[in-house]
Order: structure tokens, then C-alpha cells, then sequence
């Protein structure tokens, strides 16, 4: 047991090693977000009464996307080069090496987002007041995102278009999550109680973490054979 | 036409030197016009009669507004220069404008933010002008983005060189479709950005910050050319010699 | 001078402007002597060790 | 694809397969490995099917496939470090001395994406050699290797077996071992 | 210029059938976008006249976000395998490959994208009598995306995490796409004239024509470098 | 990083280099074809600086590199119809007679992904045989190949330089071509 909390520590340096040696792609999905958040007005209207009515749905469509981006990523390189062969050959549990994998990708991608959401929903009119509730549900709903991303995009290793169809998978899944945060959003915005939908969305991120690594663990065996 | 002056402008130990001999020439002048600027927009100028004192956020907002658009225009010509005659001095150029535009874009979009927030009660609202500044700033991220992800120098000179080109063609575009864009949606009331009736004494301190930051951002680029021009150059003999004494 | 200080009322958006815009200006000055002294370092330790590539 | 075919291999032995081009070789050794399902028949391992405890089994072998799996963004001493820090514990001195053996000192700092084509096996079959395990499967190991380097390859699995390790290697060119302790199987197409 | 002319031909059926091969693949920007168009109702509200008042924007950035999907495959394949190496060493005009190449991506994305376009915008509760616009306005807007991906993708192939720079190199640029084309969308909806707004898709398509091959040929050529 | 060297070639030689891991090869080959520009010094065709007229250069040249320049769904046969057909017209029966001769007709139709490693390089060779251009310029081409297929890169540059064609290849060990008409450089790193 030791040994595997060693390996997955290892796996987390890794992989911020990587990312710290190539900084700037760090700023890629919050760049995406942020452009999305950018291009509503514009392919909408400017009026601020218009923005706040379509504020929780370009917030969550956006977190969303961005979210599907940076996944695409997770196990791209591991799966060309050969290490994830490696992982699933090393002896070690290959859940737990997984699992160390998502937690640095949220860390690299979800938190960042979720720390950019009021900046976004500011732009679009949201009022001051409603930021707190808006962080706090996108940090959870990314949570979850990037386990369920880490699943499909388990499943498309390999695959030529992998990205596609990564969305394809992942976006019916993430459908509750999109309802429930874009709830937890509106109900921010609107200053009413907001626990009813952050507690779903805990619930979804609790089952993904018990359940996601395992199903990811299985894909990438099956995509190695 | 006698084309020597290009070709001794494109040669890298040449302009290394001069940009070294012409710092300070640009530098101190600059940091005097900024000085006097300062000291009239924020003292000697009078309130304006709508906005009261508020309104001298103008002379840090309009000179880095300026100079981001400025920089950008430089980049894109220097780096049309470098793409056609394949110009190692060009593209050092190219290379230094780019973060000191984003950095001055990154001030005007933030000062004329604390300029809206009393004039429109927000900090931010969809109005053109502001629109096509946050487009400008992606449009550097994206530059020193490609840059940075290609390790080959030559390469990123190359390819940074083609987005600059594109994008300064965008520029306009942008500015002009976002113009037309909000003035069909109608525009919110608070914001009818129209210049404000200006006098002498509170132009004077603004021109005097044009000028300012102009130098200021002719400085900067002589220094980081410099670098640059070494990071192309390394292997070169010239090199070795300016280094070693 | 305090009257200088307050900006007639706006001394909460017009400092934070002045000041924001001259950190720019100083890190950018900052910046750009690094960016060169660096250059200058990484040419200076090749030459050093004899590494023409 | 692969039929009619039966072998064990003990320790300190060297398992050389080689065959035409398409025989089958990499597929042979993707079985071996258990990355592939055999159609019918089984491996096994000290008398084990290899499925049965596939964790126990990984945990004793080393596999090199046509590419090196390294990453380009890491430096060759980075590059084991991590890769072989999920199996044991390794030190560093460990590393660079492997480094060395290799041939890889004189660029065991530079980003592996600004090396060779045969500079980045060599890295690879460090990775190997550190990885202490009795079984090596490695597909074409001398690949992009110059003529030093396919001595190399042969040191170590000389060194292999004499610690009383396997290696099952698919070659083209029989590699420089000793005949004591080789044995050879080819593989044909149809 | 007849070797030129056949050689572009072969890389159009070459493409095409490669297409054809991976059937399914040419789905998915499709689904992407049918996708993007359900998410909205979920996260914003069912009701008709709100969706109506979003259908333009919601059409163009699902249009815009679609075809940047696509367009990430666009060379990837090519490059990696080396293709692209062979297209600059063919002796023959490489904008004129890429002319090709890009038609052809085109015709098996942004045209399937215009068709669907109708379907999605008839359930954001758009009427019927301004569909017929909304496909023109939309198949015009795609040929201009598309070339202008094919400069943003040609400036990186080769780099690792291409897809997300993509995103961030394109999106700025089509900024004027999505306001005339949401504007075009408009006033199909409204049922008021949309000549304006066509009319300018049109110039930037064509403008997109003249230039975009030449500087993705440009481009191409300096990351093979 | 490749230093004082320079050599010409003439219609009907072939030039082996050779040169330990990391020693420039690949480098080299890759300044000769073109896709990198030499810091200093130039490379010529026929008198004429290579860039100063590219694409009449690229026409008369076939470059295969480490890898092998395939499409993964298409068959061998569709591959090199359509890289052939953007250089020149092709009819199907030279292609057919092309496999065959570099043993590749037992799988001309079965998509390229499920080829072995060898199989693969067969094909990419058989794209260099019918470019039909005076100047093959080969990176290590006979990686993955049986040694069968050794003779056959041997026999194949063989007849490209009787015909009065050239050949320049990276290799590690020497390729089976017949000494007269031979030229060797080694590169050597440092
Ligand atoms: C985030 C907010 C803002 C941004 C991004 C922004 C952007 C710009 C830009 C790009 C320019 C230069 C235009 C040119 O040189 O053609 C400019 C100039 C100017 N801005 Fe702002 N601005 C902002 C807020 C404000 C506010 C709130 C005011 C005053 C109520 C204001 C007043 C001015 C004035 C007076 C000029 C110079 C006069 C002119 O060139 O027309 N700006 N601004
Ligand atoms: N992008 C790069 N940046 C820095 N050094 C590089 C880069 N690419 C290659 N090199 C170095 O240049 C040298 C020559 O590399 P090259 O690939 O030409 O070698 P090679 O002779 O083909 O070797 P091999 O036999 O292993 O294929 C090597 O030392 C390599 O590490
Ligand atoms: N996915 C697949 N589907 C069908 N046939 C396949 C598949 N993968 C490999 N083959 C076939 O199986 C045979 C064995 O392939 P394998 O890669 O094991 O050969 P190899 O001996 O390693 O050859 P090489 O020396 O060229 O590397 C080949 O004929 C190959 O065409
Ligand atoms: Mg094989
Ligand atoms: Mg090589």
C-alpha cells in the first residue's frame, strides 16, 4: 500500500512538472472560457437585463467546453508515447495511478476555472453579491466534470478523433450537472437558497470519485489490448 | 533609391550597437515628458465640468490605450518585414513589441475599468471600444502563446509572424463590426462614450503623455531587441567579441 | 493636499489607475532589462564553455 | 495468427525470436506480456496463468515495444526517475550511473525531445535495466542503434541472465550473446 | 497547371474517401453542435420566446464551436504521418494542395453544419419562414471559418497540445463572423431584410478565398521546419 | 551543430553516411531535401541553390524519412495511388507491379493499419521506386526490415544508380550494394 501512495505521488509530480515546464498551455481552457464568455455578448446583445437572464447558462455551456478542452489532453500524450502501456504494466494499481492523474488534472484545470468564473460572470452582469455561490458551485461541478471527462476520455484512447467524440460521450452524461448548476447559478443570482442543487452536485462529484477511477482504470486496459 | 541604410538597419551587430547608443536618448526624455504629463493632468488641469476630478484618469487611460494599438501596428509591420526578407533583426522586433503591448493593453483595459465605475456605475459593459480591446489583448495572448509553444526560435519568428500579419488585418475589422454590432442592438444609456469637450489646459498635459509613453515604448523595445538579437545570434562570432569586452 | 488627495471624490478610482499604470510601467522597465540581462547570461556561459551550437 | 506454437524459457536463458516481416514477432511478444488476449492457448508464469495474478506478474517484468516511451518535455535522468519510481524505490546516483552505462551521460540533461532517434532507445533501454526485474520482453531493441549500441544491447543481456534473469527478444539480426543460454525460435508466416 | 489541376483532384477523392472510411466520424462536429443547441434550453429555460430571443447567438457559437472542432483535424493526420512532409516535397503548388484539402473539409463539415442548421434552429422555437436564410447565412459563414481554421491549424501543426492554442489563435479572429452572421440570423428571424449582413459573410468569405491558401501554405511550410 | 563538411554527388553514386547516434545524420538528410534551412554554407542542385527554385528542386527528389509516410486507412495499393498521383500520373498496374517487387502483393489490400512494422517500410519503399525522380534521399530505410529485405533496399538502390540516379542514405550498417559507384562519409559528434 505504501508503495502505491508512493507511485501515485510520483504521478502527481510528474504531471506538474510537465505542466509547470510548459506554462502557458496552463492558460489555454481559462483562455477558452474566457473567450466564450466574450463571444455570448457579442453573438447576442450587449444589454446588461439580457446578459444576467443568459448568465447561468454561458457560464456553465463555458465551463463545460473548457472543461471537455483540457480533458481531451488528460491521456493524449501518456497513451502516444507509451507510458500509460507502462502504467498498466508497472505492477501497481492502475486505478490509483488514475486517480493521482485526474486529481492533478482538476487541480491544473477545474480549480483555475472556478477561480475565473466571477471575473466571467461579472462581465456578463451577474451581481456582485451572487460571485461567492458561483465559485463554489463550479468547483464542485468541475470536480465532477473532470472525473466523468476522465472515463470517455479513457474510452477514446487511440481513437484518430478521439476528441470528437470524447464531447460525444461526455456532453449527455454531464447533462445533470449543466441543470443543476446552471440552477445553483440562477438561484445565486437571484440571492435564494442555492443548497438544494450544490448538494446534488457534491453528490454527483462524491459518486465520481468512487466510482470514475474504477471505470477509467477498465478503459484504458481495454484500449491498450 | 539607395537601400543601404536597410541593409545596415538589417544587420544584427549593427543594430545591437546603435539600440545600445540610443536607450537613454529615448529613456530620459521619457521619463521627463511622463513626469511633466503627470504633474499637469493631476495638478495644473483643471476638473473637468461633467466629471469633476474623475476624469483625469484619462492621462494614464488614453496614452496606454495608445500604445497598445501602436505596438501592435509595429509588430505586425515588423514582422511582415522579417516574413518577406527573411530579417533576423525584424523578427527580434516583432518579438519585443508584443508583451509590452499586451502588458499596456492589460493597463488601458484595467484603468479605463476604474474609469467606468464611476461614470457608469460598472466596472464593465459591452461597448465597442472596450469589446475590440479585450479582442486586441486575446490577439497577443494568442501570439505569445504560438510563440511560446514552438521550442525552434526561427520557427516561432516565422509562424508568430504569419498571426501577426493576419491579425492586424483583423484589427480594423473587429473594431468596426463591434461599432456596427452595438448600434443596432440599442446601446444602454449610461454609456454615451462621446469625447469629452477638451481645452487647452487639459489637452496640453495629454499630448505631453502621448509623447512620453511613445519614447517610454520606443526604450523598452531598443532594450529587449538586444536580447533578442543575442538569442538569434548566438552562434555567431560578432557574439563572442561584444560579449567578452 | 488632501484636497489634492481625494480627487474631488474619485481618489478611489483615480489612484488605483495612476498606480496600476505606473507598476505596469515599472515592471515593464523591470522586465525588459531581465529579458536582455538573461540573454546576455545564456550567450556568456556558451561562450564560456566553449559551446558554439 | 500465431499457431502451432509451444516454448518455456527458464531463468538465465535468452529467448531470441526472429522471423520475416509479419511473422508475427510483436504480437508473440504483446501475448507474452498479457497486453493482448490469446486466442487459444495460455501463458504462464511459474506455472501460473498470467491473468490469473496479472498485478504479480507485471511486477516482474520489463517491456520495450517499437517506440521508447519517454517524455518528450522531461529530461533521460527525469524520465526514469518517474517512470521507474512507480515500481521501487530509485535513487539517483542509480540513475545516472545507468545513464552512463548506457551511453547517455553527456545528455542526460537535455529535454529527450531535441534527441536521436538512437540517443532516445538508449534512454529507454536504461529504463529497462533499472527496472530489477527477472523477465525483459523487448521488441527490436536495437533499433536506430548504431554499432556500439548493438553491443550494448548484448552486455546487458549477457549481464541479464547471468543474474539468472529471462530476456525474450525479437530481432532481425541475431544480437552478440554468447551461444550458451540462447535459444532461438523463428516464426513463419503461414 | 494541368499536373496541378489532377493533383488537387487526387488529394479532394483521396480526402473524401478517407472520409467515407471513418463514416461515423463525420457525425460528430454535427452532434457536437445538435448538442450545444439542446444544452441551451436545458441550462436557460424552455420557454419559446427566450429561446427565440437566444437562436441567433446559440446557432453561431454552436456553429462556431462545431467547426472549430473539425478543423483540428484538419492536418493532424497529414502531419504526423508524414503526408504533409510529401505535399512540400512534391514539386507541385502547396497552396493549391491546401486550396484542396480545405474545400474538401468544407464540403464534409461546414456544408453538413448549414443543413443541420434548419433542425436546430426549429427547436429554439425559430419560425419556419426564416429557416431558408438561416441556412444561407450559415453555409456562407462556415466557408469563411473554415479557411481562416485552415491558417489557425496550419500555424500549429506540431505543436502538442495544438487544439487548445487553436481555439485561442481562431476565436478573436472570427469575432466579425459571429456578429454579421447572429446579426444575418437576426433579421431572418425578425423577417426583415438581411442583405447587409450576407453580404458581408460573402466578402469575407471570398476574401478568405484569396488569402487564406496562401498563408496555411506559408504556415505549413514554416512548422515543417 | 554539423561543421566543415562538404562533399557533391554525381548521377550514378551512392552515398552511404554513416556516424554513431547523434552524430547529424538525420540533420544532414533533412538540410539536403530542404525541410531545414542551412544555418551557413548551401546546398546545390545542378549549380543552383536548392531554395532558390524549391519546388522544381522537390520534383526531382524522394525523401523518406524515420517514418513511414502512410495513411492508416487506406490499403498499401490507395496510398501510393494517390502520393504518387499528386507528382505524376500512375497507372494501377505499375503500382501492382511495384508491390510485388518489394514482396508486399500478399497484403496490397488490407488497410495499412494492421501491417507489422516491416510491412509498413516495404510499402514506403515501393512510393520511392515509382516516384520515378533522379534523387532518392533514404533516413536509415532499412529499419524493421527482415534481411530479405536488406537485400531488397540493396538491390533497389542498385538499380536506381545504374540507371544514373542518385542515392543518399543514413545507415548503421552497411547496406548490400555493390562497392563501385560507393561513396562513404562518417559523421562523427563533435
Ligand atoms: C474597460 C474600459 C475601457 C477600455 C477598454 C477603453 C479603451 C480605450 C481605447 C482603446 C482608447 C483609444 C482609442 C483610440 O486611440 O482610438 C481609449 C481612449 C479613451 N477613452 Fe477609454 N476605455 C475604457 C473606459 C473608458 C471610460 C470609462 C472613459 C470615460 C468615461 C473613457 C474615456 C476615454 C477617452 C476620453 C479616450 C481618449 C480620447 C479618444 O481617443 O477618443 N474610456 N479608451
Ligand atoms: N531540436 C533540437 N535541439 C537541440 N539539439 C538537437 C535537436 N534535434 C537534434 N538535436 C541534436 O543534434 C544531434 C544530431 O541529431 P540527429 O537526429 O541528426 O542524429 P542522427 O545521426 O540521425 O542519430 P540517430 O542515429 O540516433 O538517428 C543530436 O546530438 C541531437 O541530440
Ligand atoms: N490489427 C490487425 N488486424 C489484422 N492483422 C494484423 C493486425 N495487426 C497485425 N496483423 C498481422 O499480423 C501479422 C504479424 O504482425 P506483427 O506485427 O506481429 O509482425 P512482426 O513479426 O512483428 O513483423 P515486423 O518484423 O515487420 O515488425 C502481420 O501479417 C500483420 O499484418
Ligand atoms: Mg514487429
Ligand atoms: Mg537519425
Amino acid at each position: 500500500m505504501s508503495g502505491t501512495w508512493q507511485a501515485a505521488r510520483l504521478v502527481v509530480e510528474r504531471d506538474l512538472r510537465l505542466a509547470f515546464r510548459n506554462r502557458g498551455q496552463l492558460l489555454h481552457p481559462l483562455l477558452f472560457f474566457a473567450i466564450v464568455a466574450t463571444l455570448f455578448p457579442l453573438a447576442l446583445s450587449p444589454e446588461p437585463s439580457r446578459l444576467r437572464d443568459v448568465a447561468p447558462g454561458v457560464l456553465w455551456i463555458g465551463a463545460l467546453l473548457a472543461s471537455l478542452l483540457a480533458v481531451e489532453f488528460l491521456y493524449r500524450e501518456d497513451a502516444q508515447d507509451g507510458t500509460l502501456e507502462q502504467f498498466a504494466l508497472s505492477g501497481r494499481s492502475l486505478t490509483w495511478l488514475l486517480f493521482a492523474k485526474t486529481a492533478t488534472h482538476w487541480l491544473l484545470s477545474g480549480l483555475p476555472l472556478a477561480l475565473m468564473s466571477p471575473i466571467a460572470a461579472y462581465a456578463l452582469a451577474v451581481p456582485p453579491a451572487a460571485l461567492p455561490g458561483i465559485v463554489a458551485a463550479v468547483s464542485i461541478g468541475t470536480i465532477a466534470l473532470s472525473l466523468l471527462g476522465a472515463v470517455s476520455a479513457a474510452l477514446t484512447i487511440g481513437i484518430r478523433r478521439g476528441g470528437a467524440l470524447l464531447s460525444l460521450l461526455t456532453l449527455p452524461l454531464a447533462v445533470p450537472l449543466l441543470i443543476f448548476g446552471a440552477q445553483a447559478t440562477a438561484r445565486a443570482i437571484e440571492g435564494s437558497d442555492m443548497a438544494a442543487p450544490l448538494y446534488f452536485l457534491a453528490a454527483f462529484a462524491v459518486l465520481g470519485v468512487t466510482l470514475a477511477p474504477l471505470a477509467a482504470a477498465a478503459a484504458v486496459r481495454i484500449s491498450l489490448e | 533609391m539607395d537601400w543601404t541604410w536597410f541593409h545596415r538597419f538589417g544587420s544584427p551587430p549593427h543594430l545591437y550597437g546603435l539600440a545600445g547608443r540610443l536607450v537613454p536618448w529615448f529613456a530620459w526624455p521619457a521619463a521627463l515628458a511622463i513626469a511633466a504629463g503627470l504633474y499637469g493632468g493631476l495638478v495644473l488641469a483643471p476638473p473637468d465640468y461633467q466629471q469633476g476630478d474623475g476624469f483625469r484618469i484619462i492621462y494614464v487611460h488614453a496614452p496606454s490605450a495608445w500604445l497598445s494599438l501602436m505596438a501592435y501596428t509595429w509588430m505586425a509591420v515588423a514582422a511582415a518585414i522579417g516574413l518577406v526578407w527573411r530579417m533576423k533583426v525584424a523578427h527580434a522586433m516583432a518579438a519585443s513589441c508584443a508583451p509590452i503591448g499586451a502588458w499596456f493593453t492589460v493597463a488601458a483595459l484595467c484603468t479605463g475599468m476604474l474609469w467606468g465605475k464611476p461614470m457608469w456605475g460598472t466596472y464593465w459593459v459591452w461597448d465597442p471600444r472596450l469589446t475590440a480591446e479585450l479582442v486586441l489583448l486575446f490577439l497577443y495572448l494568442g501570439y505569445l502563446g504560438l510563440r511560446s509553444a514552438i521550442e525552434d526560435p526561427q520557427r516561432a519568428d516565422r509562424a508568430s509572424a504569419v498571426l501577426a500579419v493576419v491579425g492586424v488585418v483583423n484589427v480594423p475589422i473587429v473594431r468596426y463590426s463591434v461599432e456596427w454590432w452595438n448600434s443596432i442592438h440599442q446601446a444602454p444609456s449610461v454609456m454615451k462614450f462621446g469625447k469629452p469637450t477638451i481645452s487647452w489646459p487639459m489637452l496640453t498635459p495629454l499630448l505631453i503623455m502621448f509623447v512620453g509613453f511613445t519614447l517610454l515604448f520606443l526604450a523598452l523595445v531598443l532594450v529587449r531587441v538586444r536580447g533578442e538579437i543575442l538569442r538569434r545570434e548566438r552562434q555567431a562570432r560578432w557574439v563572442s567579441e561584444v560579449i567578452a569586452a | 493636499m488632501s484636497g489634492f488627495l481625494s480627487m474631488g471624490g474619485y481618489a478611489s478610482s483615480v489612484w488605483p489607475a495612476v498606480a496600476l499604470t505606473f507598476g505596469i510601467i515599472a515592471w515593464n522597465i523591470v522586465a525588459a532589462r531581465r529579458s536582455f540581462a538573461a540573454a546576455r547570461a545564456e550567450a556568456r556561459r556558451r561562450i564560456a564553455a566553449g559551446d558554439p551550437s | 495468427m500465431l499457431r502451432g506454437l509451444s516454448f518455456d524459457v527458464e531463468g538465465g536463458q535468452y529467448l531470441e525470436v526472429t522471423g520475416s516481416n509479419g511473422a508475427g514477432k510483436t504480437s508473440l511478444l504483446r501475448t507474452i506480456v498479457g497486453l493482448v488476449y490469446a486466442e487459444s492457448g495460455q501463458v504462464t508464469w511459474n506455472g501460473l496463468g498470467i491473468h490469473a495474478d496479472a498485478r504479480a506478474y507485471h511486477a516482474q517484468l520489463a517491456w520495450l515495444g517499437h517506440e521508447s516511451p519517454l517524455k518528450a518535455d522531461l529530461t533521460p535522468a527525469e524520465n526514469l526517475r518517474f517512470a521507474l519510481g512507480i515500481r521501487r524505490r530509485v535513487a539517483a546516483a542509480e540513475i545516472a550511473g545507468a545513464l552512463t552505462e548506457v551511453g547517455a551521460d553527456g545528455f542526460a540533461d537535455r529535454p529527450v525531445r531535441t534527441l536521436s532517434a538512437g540517443q532516445r532507445r538508449r534512454v529507454a533501454l536504461a529504463g529497462v535495466m533499472l527496472a530489477a526485474v527477472p523477465l525483459w520482453v523487448l521488441d527490436e531493441p536495437q533499433t536506430h542503434l548504431d554499432s556500439a549500441g548493438q553491443g550494448l544491447v548484448g552486455r546487458l543481456i549477457e549481464r541479464q541472465i547471468a543474474a539468472g534473469g529471462i530476456v525474450v527478444a525479437a530481432v532481425h539480426a541475431p544480437l552478440p550473446v554468447p551461444e550458451a543460454g540462447t535459444r532461438r525460435i523463428g516464426l513463419s508466416s503461414k
